[in-house]
């Protein structure tokens, strides 16, 4: 397979028809909510677009993100991509290991130098000079900032890259942070998730292959694949409009499929295209299978309280605060009354009897 | 037309159940369908949804495709994965669905047109036929 | 002007607060409905008679000295404190522009009695020196002639004497161990002399047993107007005696609205103790007599009559039945006024107003909300129970040129009995 | 701090501070009032305290028809942006969670788009509200810098509220976080703006009907 090929060739090579093509694209557009009437613009750009180099470092993570692109249990179009990038080095796939790998690793950068894409999954380690994840000797953080030196953009797969994910949870034990925390000069493209939807990974490729550098949101997801919220696509949104509620997980609501918000929902919270992209080719996704959603593909999700309590509740012990506040509130209003008191007392004491001789202001 | 009551189809939400509250979505669904059909014979203006770009509760599209119905054509094409083409029983609505090679259903469209793209001999894929068949009268000196 | 008088003023307010007036001034919204309450506001349209905004003075007495955040604010020099100028400039909205009616604190949502904060802030007001002319006057004749018109005991004696005459009857004078003692206002001597023989002939038909007192027949108080309590206590005093002296039952309140308030109400609270005696209204006792069959009525007054219900009776004295199941006795045709009853229209002349000549014109301005009140049923006649408001009502049909002659009710009750 | 901090500080560490000043400070200001004391009524009483109080405690809350004839505005704005306030408080059920996560106990809610459309007739209720305040002689001379205020923290929440249920503009988590904010200002000026008439509104129409309940007063 030669470098230099567009995508079109590749295909061709491959044998893979242009309906075959057209059938990739029509879904891809769909993804990134753009009309089908942009899927001929889609095709005929990435047709001619050069076959990317990639590279994929994985640091702190559970391989959750790799599993969700090469789920083995079918060839989807998404293999489509993988089929026509160049995925020079991997390190959880690659056949090869070692120092050789790492040879490979140095290889690529040297000869696409400012012209390969960089995906990370995982966070990094800063914590003890980075002690926490090595590889071939070198800290992630070495390895990271070696490779996206020369990177023409980054994606950060997952919420661990994107925004340091359960690494990162309280108490943080290994400093983890995100690709953007380390890296401030290279365009960073957060795909986050855990793991992320696997056609929302490939569709961003894609994206990037067409129209270039995608329209990032305040958190540098793709508008295009995170610009709605889980709640404003969910099919249970009229059950939250009409106040029906789920209390449990096996209530009558429940088995109705009324809306989770009550049982800690973050959809509402949560930017993802999980509600109509779905998971397991549009089977299904946890609101579906009466699960709330716990906002994966959001900062600090897993600090941000329990996954059960609504979102419009407090998260600490309110009811605590509430004996306190009324107690100090006892307390402090003894002191102070008790003074206003023996003022009001003073007062009276202090009073000077009134005469009619005292009422002519001459007086 | 009795939409909600469509007979043959079970809506449900969830796990199952009746869903006791649509998303509301089918109906304007219905109406745009109708407004492309129109504007096609108008004027000539192709249109395309897709439907998983609207939120749809389960049962719901089920009762979207039992409304359309099959009509005269089908067709099964074989990329990668299938995908099938009907034209549903209002002419010149395509329902296009792509499966994957796993049979699962990764995209579905209803297109107002003469005839979805993706049945149409492609240009491309023709010039490869071309050079091909040349290729193989080459071989077998057949000329 | 000294600063002693001020500093006794602004003591004085800080001894009024109570927990009632705390839990009002933390209540008030600025709604401003007070004002839709109050006939100085409705009859002038001018905004600073808005109820409520009376009461300030007191009401950053109470914020600063007995709230947490008021106190904390004076000390930063975020709120001003009182100033002796402050009273100077709330005179006239204390004393010639609220008549104590009470009516605003029937209409506050939040539940505030604004008339009694307005009668707690004038005794801060007076304390300062800084009461109206006309009314200090009349409480400094109170207490050293002993009737803030001025009226002596001779006055009295003759009023008696000629009303003995007239009706040859025996009015009773400090006789001991009668049922009641019998009060009465100066006005009622000096303007509306007919009421003495109007309660003679009364009780005399109904065998009541009552007598007055030549030590304390005046039961009127201008301490209270004023907002003194001290000199309200003294004139209370007199009449606690008067009554210990007499070994009456029940002192009886003349139809003077405020001086019902005084003696019922105020007065056990004024001397600080609670009477041995019982205070009924005049009115109380006259119903009390028709509902025992004891008034028996010659003739019914054919004329029509509707019935103004004085303030410190009816509203805030709790005496609302009694004068229309009187007036109903001996009359055929009695019509209410539109909002007669607890929400009546005041005069225009209590609390001190008609003492205070500085209100003169104001308070003969408000007249027009009577004025529309009678307008709506266009009496033939309109009975009252106040000599006060009686004064007033007088003058203002005169100045706007109403020819609706004015009873008292008791007046009334005594000329429609029989005379067996 | 990314909106997904913001959201979680508002609802953890901000929330208990504005909940603790909120309830010490109204424990402070009836405590405040209640030890100021009254006197003992020495007069001879001719009726209950008890009822004439607990009377005019709910009777206060309907105007006589005359009051409502010169007041109407006044009445109407009012009570529609009370009984509006009412139903978007305690009546909306992620709101209801809240009570029940501090007192324990829950109530059945509305449907959410009738509090949403609650919600606009609140705001527009206290919009007119603040027209009238502006325009009225009486009320532009009784009104201060705190009426003002208390107007801004009462009607943010409902802006706020509105937008993050209409998702209008900025991200779920923003406005969640803005709103309950919002709502974390008020309930640290309730205590100490007019706001308190909420809880001293019982004192005050108490002790108005007490004092004309022992008269035997009507009130």
């Amino acid at each position: 397979m030669k470098k230099d090929q567009t995508i079109g060739e590749v295909l061709r090579e491959r044998g893979i028809s242009r309906r075959s093509f057209l059938k990739f694209c029509a879904s891809t557009a769909s993804l990134m909510a753009l009309p089908p009437s942009m899927i001929p613009v889609i095709a005929a750009t990435l047709e001619k677009a050069r076959r990317p180099s990639v590279i994929w470092l994985s640091f702190q993570e559970c391989t959750g993100c790799t599993e969700s692109i090469t789920r083995s249990d079918s060839s989807t179009l998404e293999d489509l991509i993988f089929n026509v990038i160049s995925l020079d080095y991997h390190h959880t796939l690659q056949a090869c290991a070692g120092h050789f790998a790492e040879h490979i690793r140095e290889q690529v950068i040297k000869d696409n130098a400012g012209k390969y894409i960089l995906i990370v999954d995982g966070s990094i380690p800063v914590k003890d000079g980075g002690v926490y994840s090595t590889i071939a000797g070198m800290s992630n953080e070495q390895i990271l900032k070696e490779t996206a030196a020369h990177a023409a953009a980054i994606v950060a797969v997952g919420t661990c890259s994107a925004y340091g994910g359960i690494p990162k949870a309280d108490p943080n034990p290994t400093g983890a942070v995100s690709v953007s925390d380390l890296i401030k000069d290279k365009p960073i493209v957060n795909v986050p998730g855990c793991p992320p939807i696997p056609n929302v990974i490939t569709g961003v490729l894609v994206q990037f292959l067409t129209f270039g550098l995608p329209e990032l949101d305040a958190l540098g997801r793709p508008k295009a694949f995170y610009g709605q919220s889980i709640h404003d696509r969910c099919y249970r949104r009229p059950f939250y409009d009409k106040g029906l509620f789920a209390d449990s997980f096996d209530d009558e609501g429940a088995r109705k499929g009324w809306c989770l918000y009550k049982l800690g929902c973050k959809g509402p919270t949560t930017y993802n295209a999980c509600a109509t992209e779905k998971w397991n080719f549009g089977t299904s996704f946890p609101i579906q299978a009466g699960h709330p959603c716990l906002g994966c593909s959001e900062p600090d999700f897993w600090d941000a309280g329990s996954f059960y309590s609504a979102l419009s509740t407090p998260t600490e012990n309110i009811g605590k605060t509430a004996i306190y506040a009324t107690a100090g509130g006892l307390l402090a209003g003894a002191a102070i009354g008790g003074v206003l008191r023996a003022r009001k007392q003073a007062a009276v004491k202090a009073h000077q009897r009134v005469t009619i001789d005292d009422l002519d202001k001459e007086s | 037309m009795t939409v909600h009551g469509t007979p043959g189809t079970s809506p449900g939400c969830g796990s199952g159940s009746p869903c006791e509250i649509p998303t509301g979505n089918l109906i304007p669904l219905l109406h745009e369908i109708r407004h492309a059909l129109e504007r096609w014979l108008d004027s000539g203006e192709e249109h395309a949804i897709d439907l998983r770009g609207i939120p749809m509760a389960p049962g719901e599209e089920d009762q979207l495709l039992a409304t359309l119905g099959e009509g005269e054509l089908h067709a099964d094409l074989s990329l990668t994965g299938k995908s099938v083409v009907i034209e549903t029983r209002f002419p010149a609505v395509w329902l296009v669905t792509h499966y994957n090679t796993d049979e699962r259903i990764v995209g579905r469209y209803i297109e107002v047109c003469e005839m979805p793209a993706i049945l149409k001999s492609q240009t491309e894929d023709a010039r490869a036929g071309l050079e091909y068949l040349g290729k193989l009268l080459n071989e077998n000196n057949l000329q | 002007m000294s600063g002693a008088a001020f500093a006794r003023g602004y003591n004085a307010l800080k001894e009024q607060i109570d927990a009632p007036i705390a839990a009002f001034l933390s209540s008030c919204v600025h709604c401003g409905m007070c004002a839709e309450a109050c006939l100085f506001f409705t009859e002038t349209g001018d905004p600073q008679y808005t109820p409520i905004r009376k009461v300030e003075p007191l009401r950053r007495v109470w914020e600063q000295e007995y709230t947490f955040w008021g106190k904390l604010s004076k000390a930063l020099g975020l709120s001003k404190p009182l100033t002796d100028q402050d009273l100077t400039d709330w005179e006239t909205l204390v004393y010639d522009s609220c008549t104590l009616c009470g009516r605003c604190s029937m209409v506050c949502p939040v539940g505030n009695d604004i008339a009694y904060m307005i009668r707690k802030t004038r005794e801060g007001m007076a304390a300062a020196g800084h009461a109206p002319e006309g009314l200090i006057g009349a409480t400094q004749r109170a207490i050293t002639i002993g009737s803030p018109m001025g009226v002596k005991l001779p006055a009295l004696q003759a009023q008696i004497r000629h009303t003995e005459k007239e009706f040859d009857l025996k009015i009773p004078v400090d006789v001991e161990g009668t049922d009641y003692l019998c009060m009465l206002s100066s006005m009622e001597i000096m303007n509306f002399p007919e009421y003495i023989g109007s309660i003679a002939r009364i009780f005399k038909q109904a065998d009541v047993s009552w007598t007055l007192s030549s030590e304390a027949f005046e039961a009127t108080n201008s301490g209270i107007q004023i907002g003194v309590s001290d000199i309200a206590a003294q004139l209370v005093q007199r009449i606690v005696d008067a009554a210990e002296k007499l070994k009456v039952k029940a002192v009886i309140s003349p139809e003077c609205g405020h001086a019902y308030m005084a003696i019922r109400w105020e007065g056990p609270n004024l001397v600080g103790k609670r009477f041995g005696f019982k205070v009924v209204h005049i009115l109380e006792v006259l119903d009390e007599l028709r509902a025992q069959g004891r008034l028996k009525v010659a003739d019914r007054e054919t004329r029509k009559l509707t019935y103004h219900d004085p303030c410190q009776i009816g509203r805030r004295g709790g005496v609302l039945e009694q004068p229309r199941n009187l007036i109903n006795m001996v009359a055929e045709n009695f019509v209410e006024m539109p909002e007669a009853g607890k929400m009546n229209w005041c005069c225009g002349a209590g609390g001190g107003v008609s003492t205070n000549e500085r209100a003169d014109a104001l308070r003969l301005k408000t007249f027009a909300r009577k004025k529309s009140q009678l307008d709506a049923v266009n009496p033939d006649a309109l009975v009252s129970a106040c000599s006060n408001c009686r004064i007033h009502l007088e003058e203002g049909l005169e100045e706007y040129h109403m020819d609706i002659p004015l009873l008292s009710l008791t007046e009334t009750i005594a000329d429609h009995l029989s005379d067996t | 701090m990314t909106d997904a901090e913001f959201l979680l500080w508002v609802r953890g560490p901000a929330f208990n501070i504005a909940l603790f000043i909120m309830l010490a400070g109204i424990v402070v200001r009836f405590m405040e009032i209640l030890l100021m004391g009254r006197k003992t009524n020495l007069a001879e009483a001719r009726g209950s305290e008890m009822a004439g109080g607990l009377n005019t405690i709910w009777r206060r809350t309907l105007p006589d028809a005359d009051t409502f004839r010169r007041s109407g505005f006044t009445i109407i704005a009012g009570n529609v942006f009370h009984i509006g306030l009412f139903v978007v408080i305690f009546l909306f059920v992620p709101h209801i969670l809240v009570f029940e996560r501090l007192f324990g106990v829950s109530w059945a809610g509305l449907p959410s788009n009738i509090v949403d459309a609650t919600t606009v007739v609140t705001i527009v209720a206290l919009l007119a509200v603040l027209v009238h305040r502006v325009k009225d002689p009486v009320l532009r001379m009784l009104s201060n810098f705190s009426d003002y205020l208390a107007w801004l923290v009462t009607i943010l929440p409902l802006i706020t509220g509105w937008l993050a249920f209409n998702r209008v503009g900025l991200s779920g988590s923003t406005l969640i976080g803005l709103h309950i904010l919002s709502v974390e200002l008020l309930m640290v000026l309730f205590p100490f703006t007019k706001l308190s008439h909420a809880f001293t509104l019982v004192l005050a129409r108490w002790y108005n009907g007490a004092i004309a309940g022992y008269k035997g007063v009507q009130s």
